[in-house]
């Protein structure tokens, strides 16, 4: 209790009031009476799409102070009516999770456990192995001179949790440099 | 076991684990399938041998404060009646033992709750329907009472040397009234905690509220003229010695009368393992504690020693009854049998308008 | 029932109709959704502290029942045939004792199943019974009377909710509840990993410890004419949150379509506001007794013997006092 | 769905893999409809349905095609909708020989290569009707290989006219064969073959026949139980086949409807990123191809029915959209820029790839092959040959892991320290952490906003690749190496935002294209109908134009459902051209009439003269019911008014698939690849052009009658629960998941229990000749031992989301690792369904017992390379032999 005040006391108020048994409104605390939900105070509201799986269950992120701070179903989708399985209910812990991975880690040849790189370092060093491979493993022609135009030397595997444009870029990227073996969940 | 001629290889099993009384007794699929061990009869069904009511987070401390609190009850009445009957030592005595068994009990209580700096909340409101609401307020006035007497023997005993100043001559005058105020609220303390342990869905203590708190008073009552008995001179403790003979008995019938109200269902934890032991030797020790009040305890040591068998009964008494009511809550069969059996006998009697379930 | 319990209809007062929820367990897919949902939307931490994350052996149930930190809990009861017919027996039973209602069965009630064979040809071989229990918010609560503090209060729109800021931890609200619903959550053995914060990576300390805790309805949700996380989350509209008379009458309907299906095993639980609780705020549709799901089958509060037992421990006070005296009496001649 | 009078869940287990769809089926058994669950195991499916009928896995083409000879013999058949909209009485050539004939082999099979020759297949041609534009039907040899080559459209027919019985009498009818072949799959067969009563079978025919016609439909549901078997493909079909028989295909509340498991799994095969298509199920290119115009006569005539035809339009704006000012008339619109394949790049080829060292760098984006994939251990040890491995997720999958704390690690077969592999991990952005699109499992694309920014290093896809993809041209800047021309040619020029994030609207702009030429220069399209292949469009992928028709995207489109109808047109924007239900025609009649009021759902207005209703028509909206095409059209021009099927080259359902499977015109039973039952329909025990890969490291169990099947008895079949999430990455992290399916189990029979001596919830160990797992024992009654064949068929149920790690907050055993890799001709899925094994009580030995274990099974039972991989058993066995793939 914060300070206190003999008025407030629910000892009083409870026979000052229709609740004599002290049940009902003579007992509530201070933070009680001024309760509130954290999806009414939020900044902003986002709507967005489960995850998870296919059904594209719409989701609503409360946001307050740049973080997430609930996801919950958008009654507005003709798909999910609100309602969402209990993966995509933890969709904020997905967002928020402790063991959530926020640093790029390195593990060098032989090495027996991880280190720490920097961001800019970790996309030139992927760019530069990215060439290298590409060169090491180009096929030009088939046994019959057909051209191949193709390297063998890169793959990549991805998940369906990807966007549209993600994919794209993607395929996009991976085709322009030869590298056709380029897969995704859908064949897992 | 042995499958293959690899099993040395294999991580050895580790112990079954079990959960809040989640996995234990593998009740599976309904319960009904014979795989129960502990309750064969047929009819039980139950959602995996879980429990369907939960035990109060009462530990020790909870028992401890049911003891000291009877203690410190019984103990003000003796006080007030040695004040009112002119015998200054048992009165003193037992304003002291009061003094200290219900500052240990609220200490042992404060200790049990789950945010100990919150202690103030009791305080907070009145409600008639919680015991333990109550009981803060009988608590509060009684301690107010047994303190204001309590502090002015103590003051008395080192000689007036306390740093009253002026109050010491109002705590002289208000030692009696206190003591009598104290005497008044001290039977309340002494049998409101029935009600606290009867008021809930305890299948064990709920079953017994008819007769727990005469089993409770007299297991006050008892306890605090056992410990009269040890502090307290032969000569000055004979009205000590009258009230372990009556607490005694009264506890030897309140017990039995309980047992015969009881839903036998629900009385069973009272006669298993751990608290059944105990009830068992809290009898054994109230009645040679009555037997050495009644005949030997003129001689000091038999009085002490008779003392300690009346503290030790009165404290095994509340150990046993909130440990059996916690056993059953362990076993869904204590909460449902009863309930089965209750509900099956008012619809033969007609009664079927108060059902839970219904069919339309 | 008594000048301290609460009457049945006691939120009128207040202006605002009472809610509730309507669980029809007979479309619960065991998701658990609104397990999820609940903890998430109270931030509870998850309920394996004190054991690892291992099976419960039960099922696919692995949260064991509801708690301080397990606020819905989905039950799984897989049955078999005997169990089946077992279950519409005591249903046909229920339905043939012409309930709720007073006076000896009435033969208008419900001739037409009490009589008929009501068990349809396809009776399967085994059935996977799912249902997504919660605080039922009792009419006549009894965590809420025998809450000491004033932490657990009424609110305006009938539910049962406790104050977290008042709470001291007594426990007695523990013992008062005879569904076994409220708990509190125990001191701090949770692990590093429940914990969180809204910031990835970080990690918040648990809240509301030693703490009385159960479900609040979100009665913040409410005060702003949200729907609880639960029913929100529910994808097949089991769980369903409304006005409680309205739920009710939605699950008479729905026990009357089922019984026309001849499934006599489906039954209402709490919608009987002459029961031991006074009818409950939490509604279900269950298909078997109340026990098969880890529900008492008569539960009653406590408070409804209350004036009886005050009388007893005022008639053993004075009893005391009376022995008190007569000791003085005795004992002052010896 | 919700419309559906009758339901069929079949090879899925949707109420716990789709909780939120699974709503709709709630509400259609409230209003009265059947729910049917045909599967394995008794899952929460089941439980809520009216009926569950237990199956054996891989059994399903017998029970389908059971039901197919139901509906043919009892003459349940929905005859106008069959003759009008099908192809069943289109007559097939002579040399076609049935699976009947050849005792479980179609005619044209190449026991060298392990391969059809499909030109056996094909329809009878009316005498001097000559394929236009020389394209000559059936007997074109590119048309014959793999199915990966072939876009949704399947192979080009051009538009012969092909011979017809509408009588359907004559013997060589489409209706006729089907008739035959289906003869043999009888309710005996059911039981025989599936494990399934005659009572359960006769329940299951009743509900779906009487549930299906003018006035009622039924729908079937699958999902993974079906694609993930050696004949996936063909268990669709012949769902296909049956919907199709009884009218239920393109009519609201019917239709066979895919369940999928991702987010954007749909939009990752629209937009694949998979070896063998392009954007918009444009083939990728093969060795062959070596120019654009024979690459666009390998997809489709421009002569054929439907908008297949226009494939050119749709190629040429994607090679526009790729290289811009680069792809002209002079350079094949860039066409020589694009790779070429020459058999089969996928997933698994690419693990034994990098067994061989051939593979220097991979990159895994969201996925987890050392839990989610196939034959787990391939998996890592393929990960361990790498030079560098990139892993982008939000934890530390084991994927990541693999090198310090993998289940080879623990058995000795890897060190730590001699693994040469570079693992970069890259911190990935949640899907609240950028924007972007997923398509849905009913094609529907739906918008997501950004939030918040990633925190820390965390970076989306979009960023990642678009940074790489910079980098990569900066660094080739100067090169002049012509190889590089296609990288330094790329349109890769986005809008970024201040954070360097780049703008996913743009990229969507450019996939939906825009005019790049004439008065309209520089406007998005609004249909592929627009596309043009003269250079004048680009766009990325033909089927999502439309999405950002006027500038508008139109995936963020979010009228509330409730202020809509129930087809809720402006929530999102489905492909193509933001249809609902496909082949949409076929909800009306021949006439243009809806079949029934109850079911109307698109018809013909005659007033004006448009076709009208509740979704956008998926059909010429001004092409009038009677309408006979000009002879000589082709594409959209060519379809009639009552050719509904406008993505089949001639407009109709195919009952019979003369082009497009490569495993089969028609469905055919075969077993498993490991299967202790012996195929009781014919010899010929396997999919005999199942692709195979005999490898030591790859070993299957013997399958019946052949020695060693004893040695593991049982089958295990691997699923998912609700909990959890495929391989755990997005479930296994967090505590709120894990702790409501905390441990791997399986799950056995009472009888199965009984036998082996497994104590409830104690461990068992499951043995397959790939490895060998433990997990803890749920006997339940779920899962029912069935008679099969005349024997007792035990089945164990594996969820397959736990993998052994440190980081997650819980691990266990990983199902797939007793997974071997044998895949579906078709789609190169594989088969991980059905698999023999062994299950014994106990946790399973540590170290390198484990390994031992496993080798004592092996050799026990026999197995080698070849074992299970012959690819024939039957009738040409004597000449056939085991067969190596060579790519």
């Amino acid at each position: 209790m914060s300070r206190f005040s003999f008025l407030g006391w629910p000892v009083v108020r409870q026979f000052g009031s229709g609740d004599p048994l002290g049940r009902g409104e003579a007992v509530t605390s201070p933070k009680t009476r001024v309760i509130s939900p954290r999806t009414s105070t939020a900044d902003r509201v986002v709507q967005s799409v489960c995850p998870y799986c296919a059904v594209g269950c719409g989701q609503r992120v409360f946001v307050k102070d740049e973080k997430v701070v609930q996801i919950e179903g958008d009654p507005d989708s003709p798909i999910s009516r609100g309602r969402l399985c209990p993966k995509g209910s933890a969709s904020e812990q997905l967002v928020n999770a402790p063991g959530r991975q926020t640093k790029v880690l390195y593990r060098a040849p032989h090495a027996k456990d991880w280190q720490q790189l920097d961001l800019e370092s970790a996309i030139e060093m992927v760019a530069d192995r990215f060439l290298e491979a590409r060169r090491n493993n180009w096929q030009q022609n088939d046994e019959h001179g057909r051209p191949l135009r193709r390297t063998m030397g890169i793959a990549g595997l991805g998940g369906a949790t990807l966007d549209n444009e993600e994919n794209y870029l993607i395929k996009k990227l991976f085709t322009a440099a030869g590298a056709i073996q380029l897969e995704n969940q859908a064949r897992i | 076991m042995t499958v293959s001629d690899f099993d040395e290889y294999r991580p050895p099993e580790p112990p079954r684990w079990r959960k809040r009384g989640g996995k234990r007794r593998r009740a599976g699929m309904g319960g009904d399938r014979g795989e129960v061990p502990m309750v064969p009869e047929a009819g039980f069904t139950s959602y995996y041998g879980r429990p369907v009511v939960k035990p109060p987070p009462w530990g020790d401390p909870i028992a401890v404060y049911l003891f000291l609190g009877g203690v410190a009850g019984g103990s003000a009445l003796l006080g007030v009646g040695g004040q009112l009957t002119g015998n200054p030592i048992l009165c003193r005595n037992s304003r002291l033992a009061a003094l200290a068994a219900v500052g240990m009990g609220a200490a042992a209580l404060v200790e049990d709750l789950g945010r100990p700096e919150r202690f103030l909340n009791m305080l907070r409101t009145i409600k008639l329907t919680s015991p333990m609401s109550l009981g803060s307020w009988i608590l509060t006035a009684f301690s107010a009472g047994v303190g204001v007497s309590a502090v002015s023997e103590i003051d008395r005993m080192t000689g007036s040397r306390l740093p009253l100043g002026p109050l010491r001559r109002l705590l002289r005058g208000l030692e009696g009234p206190a003591g009598v105020e104290a005497a008044v609220f001290a039977a309340p303390l002494s049998a409101y905690t029935a009600v606290l342990l009867s008021d809930t869905a305890n299948p064990t203590w709920n079953a017994a509220r008819e007769d727990l708190p005469f089993v409770f008073v007299s297991s006050a009552s008892l306890a605090a003229a056992g410990l009269a008995m040890i502090t307290t001179p032969a000569k000055e403790a004979a009205p000590a010695r009258a009230l372990a003979v009556l607490g005694v008995a009264g506890e030897l019938i309140a017990t039995r009368r309980m047992e015969k109200n009881m839903d036998p269902v629900a009385a069973e934890p009272l006669h298993l393992d751990g608290p059944g032991r105990m009830l068992a030797w809290s009898e054994r020790l109230a009645v040679a504690g009555g037997v050495g009040a009644l005949f030997g305890a003129r001689h000091r040591l038999i009085a002490a020693l008779s003392g300690v068998a009346l503290l030790g009964a009165s404290a095994l008494t509340r150990f046993g009854i909130l440990r059996a009511g916690i056993r059953s809550t362990d076993d869904p069969r204590y909460t449902i049998e009863p309930q089965k059996n209750r509900l099956a006998a008012r619809r033969r009697a007609g009664v079927i308008h108060d059902s839970i379930t219904t069919a339309e | 029932m008594n000048r301290l319990t609460e009457f049945p209809d006691h939120v009128r007062q207040t202006g605002h109709p009472r809610k509730g929820f309507f669980t029809d367990t007979s479309i619960c897919i065991g998701c658990k959704a609104c397990e999820v949902a609940c903890k998430e939307w109270n931030r509870n931490p998850h309920d394996s502290k004190d054991s690892g994350y291992e099976l419960l052996e039960s099922s696919y149930d692995n949260t064991g029942s509801l708690g301080a930190d397990t606020w819905r809990h989905v039950a799984f009861i897989e049955q078999d045939q005997e169990q089946i017919v077992r279950a519409r027996e005591s249903g046909r039973a229920l339905v043939s004792l012409g309930m709720p209602g007073f006076g000896p069965p009435r033969q208008d009630q419900a001739p037409n199943l009490a009589g008929a064979d009501t068990r349809p040809p396809d009776t399967p071989d085994f059935r996977w019974l799912m249902s997504s229990d919660v605080c039922k918010h009792c009419t006549n609560a009894g965590c809420l009377d025998v809450c000491p503090t004033g932490a657990l209060f009424r609110t305006e729109h009938g539910t049962v909710v406790v104050q977290d800021d008042v709470c001291n931890g007594c426990g007695t609200c523990v013992a008062g509840c005879p569904f076994g619903v409220i708990e509190r959550r125990s001191d701090g053995t949770a692990g590093p990993k429940t914990e969180r914060d809204f910031t990835p990576g970080e990690q918040a300390p648990t809240r509301n410890v030693g703490v009385a805790q159960k479900c609040t309805l979100c009665y913040d949700r409410m005060v702003d004419g949200q729907t609880p996380a639960c029913a929100q989350a529910c994808p097949t509209t089991s769980i369903k949150y409304g006005e409680r008379e309205e739920l009710v009458a939605t699950a008479k309907e729905r026990v009357a379509e089922l019984h026309a299906q001849g499934l006599t095993e489906a039954r209402l639980y709490g919608a009987n506001d002459s029961d031991g609780v006074g009818g409950t705020g939490s509604v279900f549709l269950l298909l078997d007794e109340p026990e098969v799901y880890g529900l008492p089958p008569d539960p009653r509060v406590p408070t409804a013997d209350l004036p009886r037992m005050f009388k007893r421990a005022g008639i053993a006070a004075a009893g005391m006092l009376a022995a008190a005296t007569a000791a003085f009496l005795v004992g002052g001649r010896v | 769905m919700a419309n559906a009078d009758c339901i069929v869940i079949q090879g899925s287990n949707m109420a716990e893999c789709h909780p939120v769809g699974y709503q709709w089926v709630t509400e259609a058994k409230a209003r009265g409809a059947k729910v049917i669950h045909v599967d394995p195991r008794f899952t929460r499916t089941s439980a809520v349905a009216d009926k569950h009928v237990p199956i054996r896995a891989g059994s399903d083409v017998v029970l389908l095609g059971a039901l197919i000879n139901y509906v043919i013999s009892n003459e349940l058949w929905f005859k106008e909708y069959v003759l009008a909209y099908t192809n069943a009485s289109t007559l097939v050539g002579e040399d076609f020989r049935d699976t009947e004939d050849l005792d479980g082999l179609f005619s044209g099979f190449d026991p060298e290569t392990g391969q059809y020759d499909l030109s056996s297949w094909a329809y009878e041609r009316k005498s001097g009707a000559e394929a236009p534009g020389g394209h000559e039907h059936g007997a074109d040899t590119s048309a014959r290989a793999a199915g990966h080559q072939y876009g949704s459209g399947g192979p080009p027919l051009g538009n012969p006219k092909f011979e017809q019985d509408p009588t359907l009498e004559h013997p060589r009818t489409v209706f006729q064969i089907l008739k035959r072949h289906y003869a043999r799959y009888t309710p005996e067969m059911v039981g025989e073959a599936c494990g399934i009563s005659p009572e359960d079978f006769d329940y299951l025919a009743r509900a779906v026949t009487e549930n299906s016609g003018r006035d009622r439909t039924t729908c079937f549901a699958y999902a993974v139980g079906w694609t993930q078997h050696t004949l996936g493909a063909q268990f669709i079909r012949t769902a296909a086949i049956l919907q199709l028989l009884l009218g239920n295909i393109g009519r609201p509340g019917g239709g066979v409807m895919a369940l999928r498991g991702h987010a954007s799994i749909q939009g990752s095969t629209d937009i694949p990123t998979l070896f063998n298509l392009l954007p918009g199920y444009l083939p990728m290119p093969k060795a062959e191809m070596e120019t654009l115009q024979q690459y666009l006569d390998g997809i489709a005539s421009p002569t054929q029915k439907g908008y297949w035809a226009a494939a050119d339009t749709y190629t040429v704006s994607l090679l526009k959209a790729w290289w811009g000012d680069a792809a002209n008339e002079d350079s094949e619109w860039g066409y020589q820029y694009l790779p070429r394949i020459n058999g089969p790049h996928g997933t698994y080829e690419t693990v034994m790839s990098m067994l061989n060292d051939d593979v220097e760098g991979y990159f895994l984006f969201g996925q987890n092959p050392a839990v989610g994939s196939a034959h787990g251990r391939m998996q890592r040890l393929g990960m361990s040959h790498l030079k560098w491995l990139v892993v982008r997720d939000l934890s530390l999958i084991e994927s990541a892991t693999w090198w310090k704390d993998g289940p080879e690690i623990a058995s000795g077969e890897l060190k730590t320290e001699d693994i040469a592999t570079e693992v970069f991990f890259m911190p990935a952005a949640t899907h609240v952490e950028k924007a972007g699109s997923f398509t849905q499992t009913q094609r529907m694309l739906q918008w997501r906003h950004q939030a918040v920014r990633p925190p820390g290093d965390c970076q989306s896809e979009l960023e990642f690749f678009y940074e790489l993809g910079k980098r990569i041209r900066a660094k080739l800047a100067d090169s002049s190496d012509e190889r590089d021309r296609p990288l330094l040619d790329l349109t890769w020029d986005y809008p970024v935002d201040e954070h360097g994030e780049p703008d996913g609207e743009a990229v969507l702009a450019e996939i939906n294209g825009r005019h790049l030429t004439g008065p309209q220069a520089g406007r998005p399209l609004s249909s592929y109908t627009e596309m043009r292949a003269d250079g004048s469009t680009s766009g990325g992928c033909w089927i999502y134009t439309g999405v950002y028709a006027d500038g508008i995207n139109h995936a963020a489109d979010r009228k509330p459902g409730r202020e809509q109808g129930p087809v809720a047109p402006e929530w999102g924007w489905v492909w193509p051209a933001n249809r609902r239900i496909l082949y949409n025609r076929a909800s009306a009649d021949p006439d243009g009439k809806p079949w029934s009021e109850r079911k109307k759902y698109i018809w013909w207005d005659p007033e004006q003269s448009r076709w009208t209703g509740e979704d956008v028509p998926d059909f010429p909206v001004d092409r009038a019911p009677g309408t006979t095409p000009n002879p000589g059209a082709g594409g959209a021009a060519a379809l009639a008014g009552d050719d509904p099927f406008i993505m089949q080259s001639d407009g109709k359902g195919w009952l019979f698939a003369p082009k497009g499977m490569v495993d089969g015109p028609l469905p055919t039973h075969y077993e498993p690849q490991e299967s202790p039952i012996a195929n009781p329909l014919y010899r010929q025990q396997q999919n005999p052009a199942r692709l195979t890969y005999p490898r030591a490291d790859n070993l299957s169990a013997p399958s019946a009658g052949e020695p060693g099947s004893e040695v593991y008895p049982y089958v295990f079949t691997t699923y998912r629960l609700t909990e959890h999430h495929t391989a755990g990455g997005m479930s296994r992290w967090l505590p709120y998941l894990s702790e409501l399916q905390p441990e791997m189990f399986c799950e056995v029979s009472p009888e199965l229990a009984a036998e082996r001596g497994l104590e409830p919830y104690g461990w068992a160990t499951i043995i397959s000749p790939r490895s060998a797992i433990e997990a803890r024992v749920l006997v339940t009654e779920r899962v029912k031992p069935l008679n099969v064949s005349g024997r007792t068929f035990h089945q164990i149920g594996l969820p397959y989301h736990w993998g052994i790690g440190q980081d997650a907050v819980v691990s266990g055993d990983a199902a797939n690792d007793l997974l071997g890799v044998t895949l579906d001709p078709n789609v190169q899925i594989q088969e991980s369904k059905a698999g023999s094994c062994d299950i014994v009580p106990g946790r399973r030995p540590r170290g390198a017992a484990l390994l031992s274990l496993i080798a004592e099974y092996q050799t026990r039972a026999g197995v080698t390379p070849e074992t299970g991989n012959q690819k024939l058993t039957g009738p040409g066995r004597a000449t056939g032999h085991e067969t190596k793939e060579e790519y």
